[in-house]
């Protein structure tokens, strides 16, 4: 080795740094993607993040519009209510950053600044879940869900990948409320083709089955999925719904599925306490539904360290695992 | 006021080579200003009566501070709330805002009959602003340490928009204490947000007692300067002297650092026990001493005045 | 007039300041005493708040214990984070503020530093609900029940009265967990006498009705109470439950109401979203019972600004407005 | 560093009137904190090629200040991380505490075959340090912004308790922007923690870029002497003088000043493409390039220090 080539860095392809982070992470794109095109559209939006730029893949929106870009520094609190205070000026701001730090960290800052005051800030809170493993609990939200839920006139969305996503933020641009976006660490398989349909508040119904339903949201959909294919294969009558909206949520197509089916299972990246777990409890015990729920996502603890799929695998939040968890309730 | 004097003493910004000094202002526009400030005390009486509790003192430091912005500094029109060009207004201290709604009806903001119904069901003015409610209320507020940032982001948007106005923040000593008022601080130096002037009312008290014995905050115009704006410190009853301060900032158009003016006032300032009384800062005036409180701001000739320099 | 009685100040009884908050929640005194009590049993107890000495009473605490007092200044989440350094050095501290800051603005530094690392803080949310009336949105919690409930390693308790907080206050002094008391203003009635029996977990059954049981919490367990002798006296059925634990949540007595009613209404001054009716459409989804779950509380909407009686009779959660709800519900 | 050019230089808070000297460090005692150094640099490569990605520039940057507090400065006992008397150490920056467990290790606070699983299903050793998990993490983190507040915590715990230990708080230079520490510091300030040391590791990147670029925070030295403490600068890769700079802290015990040391350090320090290239705050090298990097960290002659104080 001489001084030049340590000092020229590495050359081989399996190294790499944070600004390569993009790359790794298809469905990021979509983010910055669907926002860029809110602006050659000609909608008054911006962007906005706290020290992540590559981590959600902002860098790239603010590449293509650098004027429409602002970098607010590890102040997650500041940005929010900043973002409060544009949106009062005629521009609609997106300001991501960490689900854990925007959904726990600025929550007070969410219901002041942007729900009661009812400004039409879009907050994309990602990596959510325990998406960022082996970081740890301060990086893993299993919380957000039930927090932004419990915050009057905030819309809280969960897609289930990169192009429900882009479809949910092109809808954005009317949607009168101010919205909490939660997505994944962009890494998800896609569920859906190229800006698939999408309302606020009407959930999509994958499958309709007697044995058991699975409601999923999020990162969850795409092994759910997975999951009830196999089941359907082997006979049993399953049936599948996306969630993508927690509040408001779509309380016809939860009855509907009680109605047809003997149990619920609610399948969430997320404490099984008060999250989409929550909403379908109280939508089913409202109505007094003959179905039973049970809940499936973190159990009311902290999460293990390990690399995600690890942790997805261990938690039975893979195909694999909610295929065995149906099995075992139909058992 | 003691709280302050720790701080050195600060160097004019605008001072020497610049020619920002406007003309002096006339004894009638002196006049109004503190007829405006009396006003303003007067109609916190009134509706607090109402409400039977309230923040009397907290907006009696503030009184000139409303009645220089609104009658002498902000761009404003009356009757449109919502025109795009205005000055904004936060208030960080929100629970002064019984302060503040008499100047918006005044400004034809909203009818001033709402101003009677003030904390009563259905009526839109409560203890802290709601921008939801109250037309001319720029931002909502309550949750102490919020406002700047908010203000920050007008600013920002307002660039966006290709439109300059100046956003006037209003800040309690207490307020210091809330870690995000320096996220703020520290996002608009480094945005150069130049046309956000941050104002902090000195008075010397917070709710559970003196600022500086309950976390002191000293020195204040260090910690600003620090963060990158340029600071200003003036008589904040001084209506000749904060109407000169706010139209020189107005003048300086190519100024790009945000500024700080840290106002010395007096918690409670024109009720002679309020300002010595720590515990004003949430209460309520019994009829017969609200007429004796009324008394004193219409200002019966009893040589207050110094005893209340001795105040504290 | 003369200059003198201006300089004397206020003499009318009718004239009071902030100082004399205290006298006039008498509630409050319950807090500062118990506190005390563990501090003159020998208990390595703390006390601090952040600028409200007054407003929840601590200043009774801190006239009599200075040394196991601290002032924080507005500074909430610099209070909680301090609080959970202070509980690793062997030291019990209590930290309050009102609930709207310390359950939304302290969340994620509750959830990190006391939680999730499992220090025995107490968390005093005080001021809960719409108690602040005209203060308005920002002062209110109608949120931190479900934020508070999602958060694993929290023990949620919501007191019906101050000697119901006595005794849990009492009662935390052997509890492993942290603790979030959520509290009112303390002027409140009382519904029990000096120190209850009091368990973390075990809800109190003041009734049992067929018709109908009311689970409460907090404050509105003495106008439940009020409702419930009324309806009674009229010939209905109905139960009452004190549900002072929202977590963990007394899932037996929960479960038993529902076999025995056929409608469950929760009662809290909260969003009906998340909280304590959250809580109890989780046990009731889960166990599939055959009753009907109704909430009652905050609709999942921002209070109006009033005094707080005001409020607590426009939204019917007052003694008059609990009974109409359930007459209607009956009828 | 030009990023922190812009403070003036900071007059010795503890110069002339007291005698606060110690011994100057033996050249052993140097060489072997050096090695320590080294051995964080080296375990967190190790360490990071388990996890397959990580923070090794953030971590090299403090390799020199993790090595003289634990094996110099910090009163500890072998094999009992819960002994109440012990030095307080927490990590505001708690992504580096892949650099920490090998320490933590050392000192016999958990087996050393822990390390080798690392991030690993099961594993107590996250990228964020977890005190419910390890023994010897004083206290958790992951979330910027929160240590400081926390170790003043254990410093009026502390104080309770009759116990009088120094807590040792690491900050990241980004770490700077987030609103707690500024609560925390006038906190500290007004609580006269002089026992509470923080310690800014001013390596000048965080994760978006430059901190200058994302969020401007000079003049840091001002910031902390308009908050109350009493600040000293320093090289951050500088054994010697930090081992120094932290005894003579040490000795001062009447202090009532709570401390901020400002360390200048180089981000990636030890591999010079990670010293110049912001884009090091998160990554993974694949084994080659590893190799190289080790290579670099033991010393290859290759005329480095003089281009890498070129490379910024
Ligand atoms: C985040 C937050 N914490 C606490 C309060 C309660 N509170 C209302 S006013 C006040 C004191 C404010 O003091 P200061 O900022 O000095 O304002 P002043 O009334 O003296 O102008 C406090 C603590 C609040 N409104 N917001
Ligand atoms: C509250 C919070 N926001 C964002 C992050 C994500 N994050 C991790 S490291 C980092 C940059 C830290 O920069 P700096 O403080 O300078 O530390 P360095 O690694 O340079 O020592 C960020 C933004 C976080 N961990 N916590
Ligand atoms: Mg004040
Ligand atoms: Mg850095």
């Amino acid at each position: 080795m001489t001084a030049a080539n340590i000092l020229a860095g590495p050359a081989n392809p399996g190294s790499w740094q944070y600004r390569q982070l993009n790359a790794r992470a298809p469905g990021l794109s979509y983010l910055s993607d669907a926002l860029s095109a809110l602006v050659e559209d000609g909608h008054l939006v911006m962007a906005g993040t706290a020290d992540l730029q590559y981590s959600n893949g902002l860098a790239r929106f603010a590449a293509r519009h650098p004027d429409r870009f602002i970098q607010f520094g590890i102040s997650e609190q500041n940005m929010v209510s900043a973002a409060a205070g544009i949106a009062t000026t005629g521009v609609m701001p997106f300001v991501a950053t960490f689900a854990s730090f925007l959904g726990l960290l600025c929550c007070e800052q969410i219901r002041m600044d942007v729900a009661y005051s009812a400004l039409p800030v879009r907050l994309i809170g990602h990596h959510a879940g325990i998406a960022l493993g082996f970081y740890g609990t301060s990086h893993h939200a299993t919380e957000d869900l039930a927090i932004m839920r419990s915050i009057a006139g905030l819309t809280v969305v969960n897609p289930a990948d990169g192009p429900q996503l882009a479809a949910a933020i092109k809808a954005s641009a009317d949607h009168p409320e101010p919205i909490y976006f939660r997505i994944g660490r962009g890494q998800e398989p896609n569920v859906y083709e190229d800006l698939p349909d999408f309302r606020f508040g009407k959930a999509i119904e994958h499958e309709t089955g007697t044995d058991l339903t699975i409601i999923a949201c999020g990162t969850m959909v795409h092994p759910s999925r997975e999951a009830v294919r196999a089941l359907r294969a082997s006979g049993l009558s399953i049936g599948l719904t996306d969630m993508h909206t927690i509040k408001p949520l779509d309380r016809d197509a939860v009855l509907a599925a009680a109605e047809r089916s003997r149990i619920i299972l609610t399948v969430e990246e997320h404490n099984i306490l008060g999250g989409l777990g929550g909403a379908v409890a109280e939508a089913m015990a409202e109505a007094g539904t003959k179905a039973v729920l049970i809940r499936h996502g973190i159990r009311d603890e902290y999460s293990l360290v390990a690399p995600p799929t690890h942790l997805y695998r261990h938690y039975k939040l893979d195909a694999a695992g909610i295929e065995t968890v149906v099995r075992d309730i139909l058992a | 006021m003691p709280t302050t004097a720790t701080a050195a003493p600060a160097p004019d910004p605008m001072g020497a080579d610049r020619t920002l000094m406007p003309a002096p202002l006339t004894p009638e526009a002196i006049a109004h200003l503190e007829e405006r400030a009396r006003h303003v005390r007067l109609e916190t009486i009134r509706l607090i009566a109402i409400a039977k509790v309230g923040h009397y003192s907290s907006t009696f430091s503030c009184a000139e501070l409303f009645a220089t912005l609104y009658y002498d500094a902000m761009r404003l029109r009356h009757g449109e709330p919502r025109w795009p060009d205005r000055d904004r207004f936060l208030m960080g201290k929100g629970h002064a805002a019984v302060g503040l709604y008499p100047l918006l009806a005044d400004w034809g903001f909203f009818p001033k009959e709402l101003l009677d119904g003030y904390t009563r069901l259905g009526n839109p003015l409560g203890d802290h602003p709601d921008m939801t409610k109250v037309p001319g209320v720029d931002f909502s507020s309550g949750s102490i340490g919020h406002a700047l940032s908010a203000g920050l982001g007008m600013v920002m948007g307002g660039r966006m928009m290709g439109r300059r106005f100046d956003v006037y923040v209003m800040l309690g000593d207490g307020e210091m204490q809330e870690g995000q008022v320096w996220e703020a601080a520290m996002a608009a130096a480094h945005q150069k947000a130049g046309n956000l002037i941050a104002i902090v009312d000195r008075n010397g008290y917070q709710l559970d007692g003196q600022v500086d014995e309950v976390m002191g905050i000293e020195p204040l115009a260090d910690k600003w300067r620090a963060f990158g704006w340029e600071v200003h410190e003036v008589d904040g009853h001084d209506v000749a002297a904060l109407a000169t301060l706010f139209r020189r900032l107005k003048q300086d158009k190519a100024r790009d650092k945000p500024v700080c003016v840290i106002a010395r006032t007096l918690k409670g300032k024109g009720v002679g026990y309020m300002e010595r009384e720590a515990g004003w800062h949430l209460g309520y005036l019994a009829p017969e001493d609200e007429a004796a409180a009324i008394a004193e701001i219409m200002g019966q000739p009893t040589g207050l005045a110094i005893l209340q320099g001795d105040a504290r």
